[in-house]
């Protein structure tokens, strides 16, 4: 692999910059692998990276049927936080935090994580309670954070409406500085790259149309460029994961719904942090590029279309002027939508599956992205030893039926 | 040409139709004082006063100036704005109309745009900054990529956020038709004209101030006349009609599922800073029109393509339509000597303007071999000199790269895409170019449908339109027609189509007489071929406001970016407020020939809303400040604001929170801390008598036969035997189990209920027991309707309660006769009331309710004769002591959706034995709600009695162990009594039931340990005794 | 025993009554208002629901009016007006006092068929818009398309609100009544003068008298 | 943005006036303590997620407060059909037109859409 740095780029300069290599090969499919990935997003991209990287497993390929980094991965909007209420999700969470620290050098790839700092703004009595507790659960399990005041707040984010006048004032908040925003193209770009070095073959435009069964047990997938054996099948494809275990033969306890983002046109500095708000129903950050990139909520229906419904981002920007009046004349200039998989807990399922040797990464809801290298990881390594890594044992499918849910949904109305 | 305006043609040119020679305007840019004419833009006001440089680019700080003429201009970006709170980042130039005293800056630049310092950086760093540099280096060490990321942050960005509110308002108006007519050109004004004239509501909308498009810059001649006469007359016939709404300067920028649009009008952005009061009263600075619509009519024209040639970003290059626009509409020549470089007949149109406007054409670089159409003809029977299979290899720049000094045109070959004959440098300040057009199929896009490439128009269309956009047509020069006589036919067709398909009958139309020039093919050529390789080649930009050359696009794809959509991420290309509305499509172009690959074969574009930036404010509308989010009031509301409450937000509702007095022993008037008030206020309540404004608890009337049998399938509880005169409380749980919601509710009569809810949970149990109702049971008799606003409820409660309610009632309160639990009918305070003895704080309690128009009667004699027993009004932070020390539970604050009524210890409100499985029976019996070591509720008595324990502190059994520790619950509840003269809490604790007595730890974060006892959940009167008196 | 407990919420004396919007003061007047508001408060409401072919007889008999069962269709007749909420539910708004004793004689009248009657004069007011600009005021406030063409005289809808919800009615060529809750009234009022203020728009307060005398009804069915 | 014809108030009203309430025809278990853990699971939380057409529980919630029943494609946000309570769904995947499994061709989200730069 090119090492990149610096240096390279004063010597690629001399020669016009016309020696750089490819960040990936472009294979053609072996018969057969020992692993199959199907889903080239960030996930399924570290899944691969940590296989090859931490158990040694380079005979993989990932499946992708458009492009890498093209779903999810490609429309969120970066946060990164761990600052999760429940133990089991605060231990994921945070394991993908400790990963994000070191990520653009492990990767050689910078990934530009930037520990900005989040605020999760509480308007309600109940609102602080609720901040309370979860900081105080955050401090027990090795997480950072603290409670803030607004004043406090107002000296981490000057442009935040801290005043009395609001429609509901802002009472405080929990801060968590090792929070913060990353490149996401970067991201699946990185791990690509990292596994491709590593012999894992990257397949693009290749889509899975079936799972190859024997006897209960996966033996390979049945794709638009024929078949490909492997004798463990790992699915990481979020909005989709629904429609592959159909074809697997098995429901999942999923739905996709549209969950939608929009940027404003750039601007100079003007935000510090990450801002968020369950209450009055939004998120904002300010992207290296100057855009303010603001989140939305999800739309209420179904819907693989890329798309959701104009009323919610008419919302969202409410809450961001509600919040932020001072942008009441930056512009927006553009919305879009990715296809979220929701679970009733708003935990994600990480899981063997009814059919042996097939897995499923899945239902990460509105908040996957922080989770990229954590969830490759664990997968990477539940995937090498066929049983769920500690970390991800607490979220297998089985749990919807025992009843033994992680609810999320009380930490966090508007996850991201 | 006057010296103030050195590039404003004569008045008597002819030129300039849409400024008023007579209104002359000042305006500033970057400190400098300017003149143009009411009816300029700030591009065209900026050229006439012959300003090149109007801002710097993004990443080498290059200067630029203006080179379209609309809403894809990439590089004429402004901050517009005199006053800090007026300040408008990011303003297209070419879409700004001017007003007197317009203040306006280039975003970029250091000092400022003209005289750069940040240029020497994109000057010397260029070399070293390819694309996607960031992502090879910055990495080491890891801590300093937050001071990198500093100055990137400040080298990026285009203007700047007011850091002051918005003066101004916005609104919305949602408006209903029939059909839509987006883009007022030709094809949108004749589907309007088709459209009105059935009689069917029509809205014609149009980004511009004037309607009529192409047309205004049209030499053609329609029905006999000037084809922007022809426009205008067509316009007048539409205002004339009662069904036609016509909105100009309003761009529609969001197409939505099921025909459902988004219009942004500009109302006063061309009037100044800020919206003038009419009559002095405000109007909206603008507003957005959200349309939902039976018939969408995209008529939004095409945007010319320049060609990517070494250069093409210096001052000076423009896409030759623009050249016209600015010379007919605004009498603006933006230079003198002129080199045209061109694929297409099209073209020649500017050309021959520019000579017309007395400009000097020094020669036609034509792409093709052997052009022949009608207009190149014209060009050379004008005399100028036409260069045939040859473009524009390169624009120089005079020494401060501040405008086009000349051009550099050469023989080319197209196919092997190179150079191949002389170049010949011709002195010239002005390149114009064009490469084709492309339709503009943004809204089409954004429900999903993709675009298609055509060959023989070298663009992108809409795709065949799916059943789902049913009333969804393409006419014009966004459906790739462009020759207006047969563009007019067709969108006459298209609209009649689409009108009979309602059964409408349109009026016959006839199509107006318009003289077809021949026009000779056009050729595909997108980027120009250099002498040297791209890599090597002065910079040629594809995407000029991020800077984005062909040389990145062609490393990118080298560098294994191989999806159109990696080669945009990773060069950033399109992503600009301009959305690539000038470069996708050479960009595309750039790719699809580095990858061997065609157009198609390489990627569609796909475009997302809005089509042009608009600001947040005017996607809120009038939904913020004070409207923001509605504000329930209570009857006793002005009241309580009367009496210095304090309120808390509960869902939407305004509760008095507490009511702070002035301390007595305090001569200035100081008030009571929350502490004092409420520590006041319990007090009363448990030794005299309290009142609390209840009302915003929902309620709900059930009535019919089979209400009785509903309540005992949607509680966990029984309701077999609730007899009339009798309440009960009730908990509900989802079919999972866990407890939802809670309440009492008393039996009215044998068929009659009346269900109260918590106050955030109205209405999601109102449409909770409809779910049910109409999906599951439909064959329950039984109606349910919402009361919570009728009923207004005073709660007394205390042991004064009886004494002072009697003084106001003819209700026998005695309490054999009024027991615990039942409710009574009778007046209070000459009020029919309905009055019911139950207890959310242990002490003898009456909940009066009474219509809520006569509640302020009552609650005002509830103080008249209140004073002698000590009435205090109290909030909902005493409530909640209060309850809290009784043990009772609030329903989201001790449960969080993972708490079973088990788990709450609330064996004795499970039905375990009644015959209809009810909602959250099954889910009891699940492996998991059986576990032992469930978090449960119990009591919690801080060891040191003045503590008050943090509600949400996690609870640890050992205080010792390392991080992370072994959490065992939380506390949900903790205040202190001063009642018990302690701190206690609620909390939920791992087993909590079988660990009363034991001792927990609840570290703090400045390293305190508290310690408390878990003991029962009820602190105070155990027995319930204090209700019964 | 009862099956039902009727209830009269009016007092028998006369007493100090409140709208929800007693602490508004009367706009400023001014002499081009294009928009007129005024609160018709006080009258009683009455939400009536069952099937419409039990209801349809006793409804006439007893109101005087047609029991509308084409959706959206409101009913205007001497009693009062009735209006389709859904297909089984119906908002009837009398005068003042007159709710109790219709709601006995409907409820005498329809027997032991399946029903409910309930009051929430308390719950709701009723604004009249009018004035060439009202509409213009709607198209503002709600998603509905309340264009002549669309809304005739006689048609009335639950709709959205800003962000609250009204009942929307046509009940005249440029007059329009609105019902809102209590709690969101004050809420709905300043959206309409926010509305209105680029029209001109004279807001007056509730005229009806401040104390309401309780129909003439002889007992009160209630539970003992 | 919806327009959904609502099959009580018999004419399309705006999206705003509806809730979407998940997958239509649940039918809880008539005796709940016959299933078991497994099948009371797949009850409370295991549903279609159809990529295509789906048949959906509305409520009207502001306008007749009646629920309601909408078929639609999860892929192009076509209704295909809105009905009531009680009845069965005219259209469903294998009757689905031709026409619109050719949607699928065209909105496919393999494409290519602009996402956020930052």
């Amino acid at each position: 692999m090119q090492r990149y740095s610096g240096f390279s780029l004063v010597k690629h300069a001399l020669s016009h910059h016309e020696n750089w290599q490819r960040h990936w090969r472009n294979p053609v499919p072996k018969k057969e692998y020992d692993v199959i990935i199907v889903g080239g997003g960030g996930h399924g991209l570290a899944t691969a990276y940590y296989l090859a990287k931490q158990h040694g497993i380079t005979n993989v390929a990932v499946i992708e049927k458009g492009w890498l980094g093209g779903g999810n991965t490609a429309r969120n909007t970066t946060i990164v936080r761990s600052n999760y209420l429940w133990d089991e999700s605060a231990a994921l969470y945070e394991h993908s935090m400790k990963l994000w620290e070191g990520l653009s050098q492990d990767l050689n790839y910078n990934v530009m994580f930037s520990q900005r700092g989040v605020l999760n703004l509480g308007h309600t009595l109940q609102d602080m309670r609720d901040i309370q507790r979860r900081v105080h659960a955050n401090r027990l399990n090795g997480i950072d954070g603290e409670v803030v005041t607004p004043e406090q707040i107002k000296e981490i984010e000057p442009a935040l409406d801290t005043s009395e006048r609001a429609r509901y004032p802002i009472l405080g908040a929990s801060w968590q500085p090792r929070g913060g925003v990353a490149r996401h193209d970067a991201v699946a770009w990185g791990f690509a790259r990292g596994a491709d070095a590593r012999g894992v073959d990257l397949l693009q435009q290749t889509e899975v149309t079936g799972f190859k069964i024997v006897d209960g047990k996966v033996v390979g997938v049945h794709t638009n460029r024929g078949d490909i054996g492997a004798r463990t099948v790992g699915c990481v494809t979020a909005g989709n994961s629904g429609v592959l275990a159909k074809m697997a033969g098995f429901q999942l306890p999923v739905e996709s719904h549209p969950l939608q983002a929009l940027v404003s046109e750039p601007l100079k500095p003007i935000l510090n942090t990450v801002t968020m708000s369950n209450h009055v129903h939004g998120y904002i950050s300010q992207s290296d590029k100057g855009d303010l990139v603001i989140g939305a909520g999800i739309d209420g229906y179904l819907g693989y279309g890329q798309r959701g419904s104009f009323s919610v981002v008419e919302h969202t920007l409410q809450a961001i002027i509600e919040m932020f009046p001072m942008f009441s004349r930056v512009r927006m200039n553009r919305q879009w939508g990715g296809i979220v998989d929701t679970t009733p807990d708003a935990c994600p399922i990480i899981s063997k599956t009814p059919v042996q040797g097939l897995f499923f990464n899945c239902g990460w809801g509105t908040g996957g992205f922080k989770a990229t290298p954590g969830s490759g990881n664990v997968f990477a390594w539940t995937l090498a030893h066929g049983q769920a890594h500690p970390i991800a044992a607490a979220f297998s499918i089985d749990r919807f039926r025992t009843g033994a849910l992680i609810d999320e949904h009380g930490a966090a109305g508007v996850a991201h | 040409m006057s010296a103030s305006q050195p590039c404003r043609l004569a008045s008597n040119s002819g030129a300039g139709s849409q400024i008023d020679r007579d209104k002359p305007l000042s305006f500033t840019f970057n400190g400098k004082s300017y003149q143009g004419y009411a009816g300029d833009t700030l591009a065209s006001a900026l050229l006439a006063n012959g300003v090149d440089v109007i801002n710097r680019s993004f990443k080498y700080s290059r200067p630029r100036g203006v080179v379209a003429a609309g809403a894809e201009e990439p590089n004429a970006i402004v901050q517009l704005g005199a006053s800090e709170a007026a300040q408008v980042p990011n303003v297209r130039a070419t879409q700004q109309s001017l007003y007197d005293g317009l203040t306006a800056r280039s975003t970029n630049g250091w000092p400022d745009a003209q005289r750069d310092m940040m240029g020497l950086v994109g000057k010397f760093g260029g070399p070293f900054m390819p694309v996607g540099f960031y992502y090879k280096t910055f990495k080491a060490p890891a801590s300093m990529w937050r001071t990198y990321e500093k100055y990137i942050r400040k080298a990026a960005g285009l203007g700047r956020a007011p850091i002051e509110s918005d003066p101004d308002i916005y609104d919305h108006l949602n408006r209903h038709c029939e059909v839509l007519v987006i883009g007022s050109g030709p094809a949108g004004l004749m589907s309007a004209l088709v459209a009105a004239g059935s009689g069917v509501r029509v809205i014609l909308c149009d980004e511009q101030p004037t309607f009529g498009g192409s047309l205004l810059d049209s030499g053609e001649t329609i029905d006999g006349m000037a084809a922007s006469e022809w426009a205008s007359n067509a316009v007048e016939r539409l205002a004339a009609m009662d069904n036609v709404t016509l909105l100009p300067r309003t761009t529609a920028n969001g197409y939505f599922d099921h025909n459902f649009v988004t219009l942004h009008e500009r109302r006063t952005e061309h009037l100044g800073d800020t919206a003038p009061t009419l009559d002095g009263r405000r109007q909206s600075r603008s507003r957005l029109h959200r349309v939902r619509t039976r018939h969408v009519v995209l008529a939004s024209g095409a945007h010319e393509r320049p060609l990517v040639y070494a250069g093409n970003d210096v001052p000076g290059n423009l896409v030759a339509g623009a050249l016209s626009t600015y010379i007919r509409r605004y009498a603006v020549r933006p230079g003198q000597r002129l080199v045209l470089s061109t694929t297409n007949d099209h073209a020649y149109r500017a050309a021959l303007d520019w000579q017309n406007a007395g400009g000097e054409v020094v020669a036609i670089a034509d792409a093709r071999a052997n052009p022949d159409g009608e207009l190149v003809e014209r060009a050379k029977a004008a005399g100028i000199r036409i260069v045939t299979g040859s473009a524009v290899i390169e624009a120089t720049a005079d020494r401060k790269g501040h405008r086009v000094s000349g051009a550099r045109i050469g023989a080319i070959d197209i196919e092997g895409f190179r150079v191949s004959g002389e170049v010949e440098t011709l002195s010239c300040d002005t390149v114009a170019t064009s490469g084709g057009y492309s339709p503009v199929v943004h809204l089409a896009a954004h429900t999903g449908v993709r675009p298609v490439w055509r060959d023989d128009i070298l663009g992108f269309v809409p795709g065949q339109t799916a059943s789902r956009v049913e009333g969804f047509s393409v006419v014009g020069a966004a459906a790739g027609l462009y020759p207006t006589g047969a563009l007019l036919e067709d969108a006459v067709a298209q609209v009649v189509r689409a009108l009979e398909s309602d059964g409408i009958d349109a009026e016959s139309v006839k199509i107006p007489d318009i003289e077809t020039l021949r026009e000779g093919s056009a050729v595909a050529l997108y980027q120009v071929p250099h002498d040297k390789p791209t890599m090597r080649a002065p910079k040629q930009f594809v995407d000029l406001q991020n800077d984005v050359t062909a040389a990145a696009i062609e490393l990118a794809t080298k560098e294994g970016f191989e999806s159109i959509e990696h080669v945009k991420r990773y060069t950033a290309m399109g992503f600009g407020t301009d959305q690539g509305k000038l470069g996708n499509i050479n960009g595309m172009a750039i790719a699809a020939r580095c990858l061997g690959q065609t157009i198609p074969q390489t990627g569609t574009t796909v475009f997302r809303p809005n089509y042009t930036p608009v600001n947040f404010g005017a996607i809120v509308g009038r939904h913020c400040r004070e409207l923001f989010d509605p504000e329930r009031y209570t009857a006793m509301h002005q009241w309580h604001i009367e009496h210095g409450a304090a309120f808390e937000d509960v869902g939407q509702w305004k509760r008095p929170w507490f009511y702070p007095q002035k301390r007595r022993d305090n001569a200035d008037g100081e008030f009571e801390s929350m502490h004092e008030a409420v520590m006041r206020e319990c007090r009363a309540v448990r030794e005299k008598v309290g009142v609390l404004d209840a009302s915003t608890l929902g309620k709900i009337d059930i009535q019919g036969p089979d209400a009785r049998e509903f309540l005992g399938r949607i509680y966990t509880n029984g309701w077999e035997k609730l007899a009339v005169g009798k309440a009960r409380y009730g908990l509900m749980c989802k079919d999972d189990g866990m407890v939802m919601d809670d309440g009492v509710t008393t039996c009215l009569a044998d068929n009659h209920f009346l269900m109260t809810t918590t106050t955030g949970g109205a209405a999601a149990i109102l449409e909770w027991l409809e779910i049910w109702h109409q999906t599951e049971w439909p064959e329950l008799e039984v109606y349910f309707t919402s009361v919570t606003d009728h009923w207004a409820t005073l709660t007394l409660t205390g042991p004064e309660a009886r004494n002072l309610l009697a003084e106001l009632t003819d209700i026998d309160l005695d309490r054999d006769s009024f027991k615990f639990m039942e409710w009574r009918e009778g007046a209070v305070a000459g009020v029919p009331a309905r009055v019911y003895r139950i207890s959310f704080t242990g002490e003898l309690s009456f909940e009066v309710n009474v219509q809520a128009n006569y509640a302020m009667q009552v609650w005002e004699a509830l103080f008249a004769h209140g004073a002698k027993y000590g009435l205090t009004p109290y909030g909902t932070e005493t409530m909640h002591v209060l309850r809290a020390e009784k043990g009772f539970i609030i329903v989201g604050q001790d449960t969080d959706g993972s708490m079973t009524p088990e788990d709450l210890g609330m064996h004795w409100c499970v039905g375990y034995n009644k015959p209809y499985p009810w909602i959250g029976k099954r889910a009891l019996t699940r492996s998991d709600t059986r576990r032992e070591d469930r978090k449960q509720l119990v009591g919690l008595k801080p060891l040191d009695a003045k503590v008050v324990l943090e509600e949400g502190a996690q609870i640890v059994l050992d205080p010792q162990q390392a991080i992370p520790m072994r959490m065992v619950g939380h506390v949900t509840s903790s205040y202190y009594s001063p009642t018990l003269d302690h701190g206690f809490a609620l909390a939920v604790v791992k087993g909590g039931h079988k660990r009363m007595g034991e001792r927990v730890y609840l570290p703090m974060p400045n390293g305190e340990t508290h310690m408390a006892e878990v003991v029962g959940s009820i602190f105070y009167d155990p027995k319930g005794q204090r209700q019964n008196i | 025993m009862a099956r039902v407990a009727q209830f009269d919420p009016h007092p028998v004396q006369g007493a100090a009554t409140q709208s929800p919007l007693h602490h508004r003061a009367a706009s400023k007047p001014s002499g081009d208002s294009r928009v007129t508001l005024v609160e018709l408060a006080f009258l009683d409401h009455l939400v009536l629901r069952g099937e419409p072919q039990g209801l349809a007889a006793s409804v006439q008999a007893v109101l005087g009016l047609e029991l509308p069962v084409e959706p959206q269709r409101l009913v205007i007749g001497e009693t009062g007006s009735l209006q389709w909420l859904s297909p089984d539910e119906w908002l009837l708004i009398v005068a003042a006092g007159e709710g109790f004793r219709l709601q006995r004689e409907l409820r005498e009248a329809l027997g032991d068929s399946h029903f409910s009657i309930v009051d929430v004069s308390g719950g709701q007011t009723l604004l009249e818009l009018g004035g060439e600009r009202a509409i213009d005021v709607l198209m503002k406030s709600t998603v509905y398309d309340v264009d002549p063409r669309a809304f005739p005289i006689g048609k009335g809808v639950t709709s959205v609100f800003a962000k609250a919800t009204a009942v929307i009615r046509r009940v005249g060529e440029e007059r329009w009544e609105l019902v809102v809750r209590r709690s969101f009234a004050d809420y709905c009022l300043r959206w309409l003068l926010d509305a209105g203020e680029e029209y001109g728009i004279d807001y007056r307060p509730a005229k009806v008298a401040a104390t309401t005398p309780r129909a003439a009804v002889a007992d009160t069915e209630t539970v003992s | 943005m919806f327009h959904i014809y609502c099959p009580y108030c018999a004419e399309y009203r705006e999206e705003e006036e509806f809730h979407p309430k998940g997958q239509a025809h649940i039918a809880r278990p008539a005796d709940p303590t016959a299933s078991s853990d497994d099948a009371w699971g797949d009850y409370l939380f295991f549903r279609d997620n159809p990529r295509g057409v789906h048949h959906e529980l509305w409520v009207h919630a502001v306008g007749c407060r009646k629920f309601f029943n909408i078929t639609r494609d999860t892929r192009s946000y076509a209704i295909l059909e809105t009905y009531r309570m009680g009845e069965q769904p005219g259209v469903t995947a294998e009757t689905a037109t031709l026409a619109e499994r050719d949607i699928e061709r065209r909105t496919s989200d393999t494409a290519t859409i602009q996402g956020v730069p930052s």
